[in-house]
């Protein structure tokens, strides 16, 4: 019975979120919390099975739907790169649910929170797992339409401008995407990533296609210039929202990039692409990081830190173009620094939560002595902190290393400076906000105030935990790396 | 320009194109809307053109019929209350960034 | 020029008017209509994609996404429509930016 | 996993877990979490000593106890060896004596927890810095000590603590950065490198990429510069004195400037080993440390606030280290690692004492501390001892190092360098003795004048005797130099193993 | 009264005007450059469509070969669903309980209109088997049926509860997902419907998605209207 099991995997991680979506639409607030609890508590075992699959597979595992084959029908596949991202989102997705359970009050506005939150997960899931492009459109705009109900729901006005802004770049990112799949069935006749590489030719409208499912996708993973609308939209969210966006809503999109131009094709499909997504990388880093330097709210300076780390992420490309394929540092790098951001960033935004729970606001200048009001609190900020900084022993550290390797190693030193600069960028902005949170007390916060609605233990664990797994993870990140690098991605084999 | 009945998608396309930029550029929103359902229903007309028989009857369902009405009570909703632009003090509860506050009830 | 040809023009043309109309024009009912021909737009060139088959009846399978398509725009234009009506009846008005930032039209005759 | 390993493991482990446990604790169960961190800190120092032994066991056929974790192609890794275990029995042990003396220091102030618990980091990185087996854990832990040092710089929280903390990080940050691409870039170029005793570099390397390997050691001098104090990177460290007196002590004299000098210790000897000569890389580092010999000492000269000079001299004394260290020749680099020892018991005695007077009397600045000696005998008597075994009076422990440093000057035909010797010796003395002669030869002040109240002893006993126990360890180490464990001793065998 | 709609700067509409007819050339050369000869998958479809149960190829596509695309689909419907109700949560409007005196030629409308309507959802549904129609017409169609009622002022049904109309709005997702599931346990795939039984399941999927489409559209429209009295106000005034 167990091998039946197993061989229905993949299929599991998306059905057990996506059954108990409905199940806590109809259940309303008060029984969705057990559910939602179960179901992404379930998910944490799943994922690590599909991990162990694919581990000990050591090559892409496909689970074709409705049993037809692949051109015709929509597979599922399991590789290094699915399975890591199926991880991260159960580990993530569990922490941040176990601290929403303390953040909504019974309140009307929130009782459709668990269906949203359920369906986002789901959504998630299904996009790391789909090899269909035109299936990956609508895992996106599932994603997009959970996350941007999920930033309206607090009904404030800034909250639903901001839903608003973010629909518009959602919407257009997918219209830009469909455009693209429009182009590649009609260039290739194709709908399977597999499929596509086998047939992938130097061809007008497929190098347009990758150009515009190009641009949707930077539109939805908010890469400078387009990344207007992620600062208001992950500040206004309720933090455990803000949390899930910046970890993993923003890297579903970018995992789809990286299936496209180092999974499907190669960087140099598009002649310069690599180059300039590169670039617009590193300007992201320095704009995003400028950004958070100036904010005066705390959710604020955490988003825009979102939008530098960000630019992390895109500096694979270029190198990925230079090194080849093969050359698996850069690959590895951006991939790894997306685990350990999402790790890091989602326990920075539950602590700056647990900020704006204790002091009723989230004003930068009025955090003085955080450490001895919510210590906790501050020790979780601080060690996502150094993830950012990419200090040992980080996993960030080991991001930025591979970066610098592979950057050195093919030639182009540059972008080796761009992610040191990086990372003093992020420790100015860090310190903005450790900095006083070690001054004493200044006299008005009276103590009445420490102890004013003191958090419940389990939401600042959660932060905690979170940081501290990013941290394990430069330490003990050596599974994570080799699962990553299974099933070739530049293979392309079809199975 | 080889096919039968080129002239009439040329026709079709053109006014499809016309009423595109005509919604856009009407001031008016209820106008626009309006624009917008014929606009639906022109390209339930293309579908047919293209033996798309399926899309058709969505597009005239889905497309004109339930989009066109939301757009209209939407437009309806927006032009019964105040002027275009947002008045000095907004009409919901100004609340400050105490978004916890409701969070934590 | 075959009909393919002719419709997926159409499709890339009504995909740049309703970009350029999204862009400019700051009325969220205009954006949302701008985006919803913009879906016109890329539907047409599914479906003069699958207009180059000519047995029996056309490629099933640009059918079959153009109206999973259709369903998903009408979805995400009603929750956008909905979210508009709220911000509307919150600030009073349906646009994204401040006022100052726009040119005040001639006023708008009934 | 024999007795070694378990030691080593034990010794980087143990103050990282009394940390966790302190943390745990909190601040209001003081006594619980005092006793937690006296039991860390001696078994550390256990540890430490049996990690030592096994290092000294194992020093002819070279086999160090080592264990390691792998991460990409690098390997965290530990290991005992000789010239480690020096300064991991210095951080180990002197972490016992300071806890002992910082609960008696902080038994008023507030977040107590918060202040042992980052002590213990720093103490645990400071050891794993000393025992890592290759440099890319040497980097890990250095940099988790750059991390672990602020909140203590910021611990008063006043707005001069937070100067001091943000001066702090804006060297101690880009120092790290500049590290870490050297460290890759060398990883890139020699792949993975491993401290071995005469040079880890492969064979000819210099010779393919001599400009690389260069800019490769500026980086890591650059990154490692900035906590040995080297002239221009040592402004951080008297901005750093606003730190409570323990931090002052254990961190800013011995484990965390140490480190520093340590490191640099470590990448001379034992990563570019020849190389470094035939770049000619050695006599520029020669001349900057000689350098910032003399302008610390006259620095120091100036300060007129006690643990400012001792800053200062702390800048002048690390550089004999490094001066030792970069010479050719073993008696020099025996003196380098001897005068590690040496000096951090001597220089850990004065902050003790510049802590308790501030405490007790609250004098901070030299001018005030005329007579003290009739009013504190015991805490001016033991500053005396360290100020005498600095400035290098025989038979104290300064002497050693200072002959140990001119002998082995001759030896590596650079005569200049005994010239500097001289000239800072006189400086150091123009510098401490100004301090010894008003406390015991001016008159007192009045309420000074009747010696200790009566019945009570002249200060907080948890932190006087601490005091009194390191200073005496200071004149062991100069009267029994010879003797077969001595630091000096130690030092001679390490350098004999480096320079073959 | 026009609300006239503020105009963006000049100098954006000129940048956009030149930024999207840059682009504009640069869709046309691709769109050209599309093959005329692919064929796409129009013949793997036709070979696979005897064993999918259905007849008409979109309808095989849509509900078979591709169905997981489908059940997403739907998700996003309910989804957003949920989001309208979410949003308009601070003043519900859910269909007026009670019925009020219609304006007489829309209720004469409404009246004469509905069954007819609920007639075609009900064939569209069953030819969409072999014919084009399907699911999402046949919803469409019913939905129109329903808020035309609506807007005809109508009673609410008794059963159309808060929850009631939850209920109904996730019924067919549900439905699917079951059905989904349930294949699983017969030693399938996800989604592999057993040959025999594939027309009876597809079948059975479509009726209740195309409930759950029209109840979804009617909410839709419903939930997110504003309060009936105002909509009566505007429309019976009859401008």
């Amino acid at each position: 019975m167990t091998d039946a099991l197993l061989v229905h995997m993949p299929a599991l991680a998306v059905v057990v979120p996506l059954v108990a979506a409905p199940i806590a639409f109809l259940a309303g607030a008060r029984w969705g919390r057990p559910v939602a609890l179960f179901a992404t508590a379930l998910s944490i075992p799943v994922a690590f099975v599909i991990a162990w699959m694919a581990s000990t597979a050591g090559e892409k595992l496909r689970y074709q739907i409705g049993g037809w084959d692949a051109p015709l029908g929509i597979g599922l596949v399991v590789d290094g790169l699915s399975a890591t991202m199926l991880l991260v989102t159960a580990v993530v997705g569990f922490a941040i649910t176990v601290y929403s359970l303390g953040y909504f009050a019974e309140q009307e506005k929130y009782r459709f929170f668990w269906a949203l939150w359920l369906f986002l997960l789901a959504s998630l899931a299904a996009l790391f797992l789909s090899a269909d492009v035109f299936n990956l459109y609508v895992g996106l705009e599932l994603v997009s339409v959970a996350a941007v109900a999920l930033v309206g729901l607090s009904g404030k006005r800034d909250a639903l401008i901001a839903a608003m802004r973010y629909m518009l770049a959602a919407i257009l990112g997918s219209i830009f995407y469909l455009f693209g799949v429009a182009l590649l069935y009609g260039a290739f006749g194709v709908l399977d990533l597999a499929h596509l590489a086998a047939v992938l030719g130097p061809d007008v409208t497929g190098q347009a296609a990758f150009a515009l499912i190009t641009i949707g996708l930077v539109l939805k993973t908010a890469l400078f210039p387009a990344h207007f609308w992620l600062p208001p939209a992950h500040s206004n969210a309720p933090s455990p929202v803000s949390a899930v966006l910046s970890a993993l809503v923003v890297k579903g999109s970018f995992y789809i990039l990286l299936r496209l131009w180092t999974d499907v094709g190669d960087p140099s499909y598009v002649p310069g692409m690599g180059t300039l997504l590169g670039v617009l990388g590193a300007t992201a880093i320095v704009w995003g990081s400028i950004q958070a330097l100036r904010q005066e709210r705390l959710k604020m300076l955490v988003a825009y830190s979102t939008v530098a780390q960000i630019g992390y992420l895109f500096l694979l490309f270029p190198l990925v173009e230079i090194a080849g394929r093969h050359v698996a540092d850069a690959w590895s790098a951006g991939v790894f620094h997306a685990v350990s951001h999402a790790l890091a960033k989602s326990a920075m935004f539950l602590a700056a939560g647990a900020v704006l729970s204790r002091f009723g606001h989230d004003r930068i200048e009025g955090l003085g002595g955080l450490s001895r009001r919510a210590p906790v609190t501050m020790m979780a900020f601080g060690l996502s902190g150094i993830t950012m900084m990419g200090l040992p022993p980080s996993g960030g550290f080991v991001a930025k290393w591979l970066y610098i390797t592979a950057s050195i190693e093919s030639g182009a030193w540059w972008w080796a400076v761009v992610v040191l600069a990086g990372g003093l960028l992020a420790a100015g902005y860090v310190a903005r906000v450790v900095v006083p949170g070690f001054a004493k007390a200044s006299a008005d916060a009276s103590d009445a105030d420490v102890d004013a609605g003191r958090l419940p233990k389990h939401m600042e664990l959660a932060a905690l935990s979170l940081a501290l797994a990013a941290l394990v993870l430069g330490v003990l990140g050596q599974p994570v790396l080799d699962l990553m690098v299974v099933g070739d991605p530049a293979s392309g084999v079809i199975p | 320009m080889t096919y039968s009945g080129y002239l009439y998608d040329l026709l079709l396309i053109g006014t499809l194109l016309w009423l595109a930029v005509r919604i856009l550029a009407e001031v008016k929103l209820f106008k626009a809307v309006v624009l917008f359902i014929a606009f639906g229903l022109l390209m339930a007309l293309a579908w047919v053109r293209l033996a798309a028989p399926d899309i058709a009857l969505a597009e005239a369902a889905i497309g004109a019929g339930i989009t066109g009405a939301l757009l209209l009570d939407a437009v309806g909703h927006m032009r019964g209350r105040a002027a275009p632009y947002p008045t000095d003090e907004p009409a919901g509860d100004a609340s400050a960034v105490t978004e916890m506050g409701d969070g934590r009830g | 020029m075959s009909q393919t040809d002719v419709y997926t023009l159409a499709g890339a043309a009504l995909f740049v008017i309703s970009l350029y109309g999204l862009i400019t024009r700051p009325h969220l009912i205009h954006k949302i209509l701008a985006l919803n021909i913009m879906s016109g737009g890329v539907f047409l060139v599914f479906v003069g994609i699958a207009r180059r088959v000519m047995t029996p009846d056309p490629d099933p399978l640009p059918h079959a996404m153009v109206l999973t398509g259709i369903v998903v725009t009408v979805s995400s234009t009603a929750y956008a429509l909905a979210l508009a009506k709220r911000i509307y009846s919150e600030t009073g008005a349906a646009v994204l930016d401040a006022p100052d930032v726009f040119e005040r039209p001639e006023a708008g005759g009934d | 996993m024999n007795w070694p390993v378990i030691a080593l493991l034990a010794a980087v482990a143990l103050p990282f877990v009394t940390a966790t446990v302190i943390f745990a604790l909190g601040e209001t169960r003081s006594t619980a979490r005092s006793a937690a961190n006296l039991l860390g800190a001696a078994g550390t120092a256990v540890a430490v000593l049996a990690a030592a032994a096994s290092a000294w066991q194992g020093r002819e056929e070279r086999a160090f106890a080592s264990a390691g974790i792998e991460l990409l192609d690098i390997g965290f890794g530990l290991e005992a060896d000789m010239l480690g275990s020096v300064f991991a029995v210095v951080a180990g042990v002197l972490w016992l004596v300071t806890t002992v003396y910082a609960i008696g220091y902080m038994s008023r102030s507030a977040d107590r927890a918060r202040f042992f618990g980052f002590f213990s980091i720093c103490v645990g990185s400071a050891i794993g810095i000393a025992l890592a087996e290759n440099l890319i854990t040497f980097f890990v832990f250095y940099e988790m000590l750059t991390l672990a040092t602020y909140p203590l710089v910021v611990h008063s929280g006043t707005p001069a603590a937070l100067k001091g903390g943000r001066t702090y990080l804006t060297y101690a940050l880009p120092a790290g950065a500049a590290l870490a691409l050297g460290v890759v870039w060398l990883h890139v170029l020699a792949g993975p490198v491993s401290f071995t005793p005469g040079g880890a570099l492969p064979f000819g390397l210099a010779f393919v990429h001599p400009a690389q390997l260069t800019v490769i050691f500026a980086l890591l001098m650059g990154g490692l510069g900035v906590k040995a104090a080297l002239f221009p990177l040592h402004g951080w460290l008297p901005a750093a004195m606003v730190a409570p007196a323990p931090v002052s002590s254990l961190l800013h004299a011995v484990a965390v400037v140490k480190a520093g000098v340590f490191g640099i210790a470590r990448v001379v000897l034992e990563v570019y080993g020849p190389d470094a000569a035939l770049l000619g890389l050695t006599l520029p580092l020669a001349a900057l440390a000689a350098f910032t010999i003399i302008f610390g000492s006259v620095r120091a000269l100036v300060q007129d606030d006690l643990k400012k000079r001792l800053a200062f001299s702390t800048v002048a004394q690390l550089s004999y280290i490094v001066l030792g260290v970069v010479l050719a020749s073993p008696l020099a680099i025996a003196a380098g690692i001897a005068h590690l020892a040496h000096h951090a018991a001597l220089k850990i005695t004065m902050f003790f004492t510049a802590g308790v007077v501030a405490e007790e009397v609250g004098a901070y600045r030299v001018s005030e501390f005329d007579g003290l000696g009739r009013r504190m005998p015991l805490t001016m008597g033991a500053f005396s001892i360290a100020a005498l075994g600095i400035v290098g009076t025989p038979p104290a422990a300064g002497f050693t190092t200072k002959w140990l440093l001119g002998a082995g000057a001759l030896d590596s035909g650079t005569g200049w360098v005994l010239a500097v010797l001289a000239v800072s010796s006189l400086l150091n003395a123009a510098y401490f003795f100004p301090i010894i002669h008003r406390a015991w030869f001016r008159t007192p002040r009045a309420e000074w004048a009747s010696g200790p109240a009566p019945g009570r002893a002249e200060a907080d006993l948890r932190m006087v005797v601490p005091l009194v126990v390191t200073a005496l360890a200071g004149l062991a180490m100069g009267l029994l130099a010879a003797a077969a464990l001595s630091p000096a001793r130690w030092a001679m065998l390490v350098a004999a193993m480096e320079a073959l | 009264m026009a609300s006239a709609v503020p105009e963006s700067p000049r100098g954006v509409r000129l940048a956009a005007g030149a930024l999207c007819a840059g682009f504009g050339v640069l869709l046309v050369r691709a769109v050209l450059a599309i093959p005329e000869d692919h064929s796409g998958l129009a013949p793997v479809v036709a070979e696979r469509l005897v064993d999918s149960g259905v007849k008409h190829p979109v309808t095989a596509v849509l509900l078979n070969f591709r169905s997981y695309d489908t059940l997403l689909e739907i998700a996003v419907l309910v989804l957003a669903t949920i989001g309208v109700l979410s949003v308009a949560g601070s003043h519900p409007r859910v269909w007026a309980p009670v019925a009020e005196e219609a304006d007489p030629v829309l209720s004469a409308l409404a009246r004469l209109l509905a069954p007819f309507m609920v007639l075609a959802s009900g064939y569209l549904l069953w030819a969409g088997e072999h014919a084009p129609g399907g699911a999402f017409q046949a919803g469409a169609v019913l939905g129109a049926a329903g808020v035309l009622l609506a807007l005809a002022g109508y009673a609410r049904p008794a059963w159309v509860t808060k929850f009631g109309l939850r209920v109904v709005i996730s019924v067919g997702f549900i439905v699917f997902l079951a059905i989904a599931v349930g294949v699983m346990f017969l030693g399938g795939v996800l989604l592999e419907y057993p040959r025999d039984y594939a027309k009876a399941l597809v079948l059975i999927v479509e009726t209740w998605l195309t409930v759950s489409i029209g109840a979804i559209l009617v909410s839709l429209f419903i939930a997110s209207a504003s309060p009936i009295e105002e909509l009566r106000a505007r429309t019976g005034s009859g401008r």
